[in-house]
């Protein structure tokens, strides 16, 4: 209940203050634009060749701009150590957590929302599958990716260099995911192969690792 | 109990020299593979050591974060790093088995490719507790620890799939396809041997932590004195 | 590669291996020591 | 109420051989010492004196290397935290919102959604709620009173307050020192860590030295000063 109530009241917060700097999203689509382009001179690609290494190329651009938005969450943060405000109060850490992981992952799905046009015009894409089937890899699979990031955004925020932290931390974890996402949306994009199983790995990842976040999560917080 | 310890050592030395012996001179040479065969004695005990490493290191991670002790840190730590260790010896062992039996140094099957993400989390571990400071570093390793240990069996259901879908390159023989007793035999000596080994190398290891938790104590006993500033 | 050279490779670098990180180990712990004598004589 | 060091009360904050190291370096160096509740204790110390890490320990905020704090009667701070009030070195606001709105947003942290509880904490520091320019734009004076209305919104019973003066005009921190004189002769407990014990003599009770780690001294002003500024009473 309380849990709840401050969940709400942080993720609004949040979205506010985003909408006032706009900081996370500008940095995101800005970044995420140039890995479009550059992808697009370095591989040149026919429309059939870019139907089978498009789930590659737009998950890596959306990974890319995602740590930029994961590092940004944490950085409002620290400004002012306003950090330390919340961590004194009795709020239950858990809520902190949603909220960003919730925050981060509107920021991200709002970019991909964005992008996804452009990968169509400069790739020239059409998917062959159904594509209510990518909208589903799209929302579980950015979850995986912004859960485990929120969690370890919160971590590297603890070391030195923080920044190069992140990626070194999440990447290695989310291999499993990114595997997932990129191998669903080519399968959806060619019609060559079923997307269920990566699915369904996919849920079974998100499930996993927001159960782990939310169990060590306040751990991570109060290390200090 | 350093005795033991010592005595521990020589016989993993004796251990590994009679397996050696074995693994080179007792055990024959396969048909098909001829003696590049031979390099499984090492490749395969070194995988599992290595597993048994990050095993404990989950162990010792979770008792970390339930009791807060250093002992359980220190052995985490210990385990993480040797298990590394055994890790790259897989990796380097691996493509040399496999240039001259496939033609391929590398292929992205299920073991090779979930062993590489392995090694990977494991790098990632290391350098975070390198770049944590102070009283911090055990609580965000452990926590990594965790979300590594949890993470390699997703990586090898997904990897599994993603090879059934993309058939790989020619993948004769394999080590299961039924061993001769002898070559069963020089196979478990190497085992054992090569888990004496990690035991070994994980006890120096966790000395080393252990002892420079010791100097740190002595330099905090001295900054409380009053003689540090 | 041959089999037999790559089976010489692939155990010269598991002792390789091997015996570097315990190098590396007996390095720290030197170190740990000179600094713990360092310690005592001059706290 | 008498100026007694040792109140028979139960203390508010037992201190028991309290260590804090950073790295190789004891910030705290075994500290035991008690404070009593309705008092103004004012910490004083030279930079890296460790004032502002004891306060951090006291909050919660930070794990001892050794040793333990007990709050209002208990170990676990976080059982405790809705009666307990920080103020950090930084000002702990979110620049990019309006005063209200910060104050609104920490209020709910402690279960409290009527907005009267941010606006009242507002006006006892002496800012207007209406305003609405954000945090940003304050001046350090503002910002200090948001700050400390921040800590004290939830009504706690203990407040620790880390330089709550610095780069702040005379005019706020005497609005400020009054507060505080205000809130302790309602019962509460308040700590400030300052190196600028000028500007609140006049409501303190104790003066608590700290030098390299430890507690070196304490003094008890004897004689309440009526909360006019009065700068006789400067113990030094």
């Amino acid at each position: 209940m309380t849990t709840l109530s401050v969940t709400r009241a942080t993720l609004h917060k949040d979205l506010r203050m985003e909408w006032r700097s706009k900081d996370a999203i500008n940095s995101m689509l800005f970044f995420a634009l140039l890995v479009v382009v550059i992808f697009s001179f370095a591989f040149n690609p026919t429309a059939e060749e870019s139907r089978s290494i498009a789930g590659g190329l737009v998950w890596v651009a959306f990974l890319f701009a995602a740590v930029v938005a994961l590092n940004q969450t944490w950085a409002r943060e620290l400004r002012n150590q306003v950090l330390d405000a919340y961590r004194v109060s009795p709020a239950p850490p858990n809520a902190l957590f949603v909220a960003k992981a919730l925050g981060n992952f509107l920021f991200v799905v709002v970019l991909e929302v964005l992008m996804t046009p452009l990968f169509v015009v400069f790739y020239n894409l059409r998917s062959v599958g159904p594509v209510w089937q990518l909208v589903v890899v799209a929302l579980l699979g950015t979850w995986a990716l912004v859960v485990n990031g929120t969690f370890f955004a919160a971590l590297s925020i603890r070391t030195r260099s923080r920044e190069i932290m992140l990626p070194l931390l999440l990447f290695p974890i989310s291999i499993p995911a990114v595997l997932a996402m990129v191998d669903a949306t080519t399968s959806i994009l060619t019609g060559e192969a079923s997307p269920d199983f990566w699915i369904k790995m996919l849920a079974v990842y998100d499930l996993v690792f927001t159960a782990v976040c939310l169990l060590l999560f306040e751990s991570v917080l109060n290390a200090e | 109990m350093k005795q033991l310890f010592i005595a521990f050592i020589v016989l993993t030395l004796g251990l590994l020299a009679y397996s050696t012996y074995q693994a080179l001179y007792v055990a024959p040479t396969e048909q098909t593979m001829g003696d590049v065969q031979r390099i499984f004695y090492y490749h395969v005990p070194s995988a599992w050591t290595a597993g048994v490493c990050f095993l404990v290191n989950f162990l010792a991670s979770v008792v970390y974060l339930w009791k807060r002790n250093t002992a359980s840190d220190a052995l985490a730590a210990a385990s993480a790093e040797v298990g590394m260790t055994f890790c790259t010896i897989v990796l380097i062992t691996g493509p040399i088995w496999a240039r001259p039996v496939w033609g391929i140094w590398w292929t992205w099957d299920a073991r090779l490719t979930t062993t590489l993400v392995l090694w990977l989390i494991y790098v990632s571990y290391l350098m975070l507790r390198r770049f944590s400071a102070g009283g911090q570093t055990q609580v965000l390793a452990a926590a990594l620890a965790i979300f590594g240990f949890v993470d390699v069996p997703i990586v090898y259901m997904s990897i599994r799939w993603f090879r059934t879908q993309h058939p790989s390159p020619v993948m004769g023989g394999g080590e299961n396809s039924g061993l001769d007793p002898v070559m069963l035999q020089a196979f478990f000596w190497n085992l054992l041997s090569f888990t004496c080994v990690g035991i070994v190398l994980m006890v120096l290891r966790y000395r080393l932590q252990r002892l420079e938790e010791n100097v740190e104590a002595k330099h905090a006993a001295v900054a409380l004195q009053g003689g540090s500033r | 590669m041959t089999g037999p050279e790559a089976l010489k490779a692939a155990y010269i670098v598991t002792w390789v291996v091997l015996l570097g990180y315990l190098g590396t180990l007996l390095g720290r712990f030197r170190k740990v020591r000179e600094e713990m004598k360092d310690l005592k004589r001059n706290p | 109420m008498t100026g007694t060091t040792d109140s028979p009360a139960e203390p508010v904050i037992v201190l028991e051989q309290l260590v804090k190291f950073f790295g190789r370096f004891a910030a705290l160096r075994d500290i035991s010492d008690r404070f009593a509740a309705g008092r103004l204790y004012v910490v004083l110390g030279d930079n890296g004196a460790g004032k502002s890490t004891l306060l951090r320990v006291v909050a919660g905020l930070m794990e001892p290397s050794q040793g333990s704090v007990t709050l209002l009667g208990t170990r676990k701070l976080r059982e405790v935290a809705h009666r307990v009030g920080y103020m950090g070195h930084a000002p702990l606001l979110y620049d990019e919102l309006s005063g209200m709105e910060n104050l609104r947003y920490f209020a709910g942290l402690y279960g409290l959604h009527n907005d009267s509880v941010g606006s009242n904490a507002m006006q006892m520091v002496g800012l207007d709620p209406e305003l609405l320019r954000r945090v940003g734009q304050y001046s350090q004076g503002m910002r200090q009173r948001l700050s400390l209305a921040r800590a004290v919104l939830h009504d706690p019973d203990l407040i620790l307050l880390d330089e709550p003066f610095s780069n702040v005009d005379v005019h706020s921190a005497r609005a400020m020192a009054a507060v505080l004189g205000h809130v302790r002769d309602n019962g509460k407990t308040i700590v400030v860590v300052t190196h600028q014990a000028a500007l609140i003599e006049g409501v303190a009770d104790d003066f608590v030295h700290m030098s390299a780690g430890q507690i070196v001294r304490r003094e008890a002003v004897l004689r309440r000063a009526v909360t006019t500024n009065s700068g006789a009473e400067a113990v030094r």
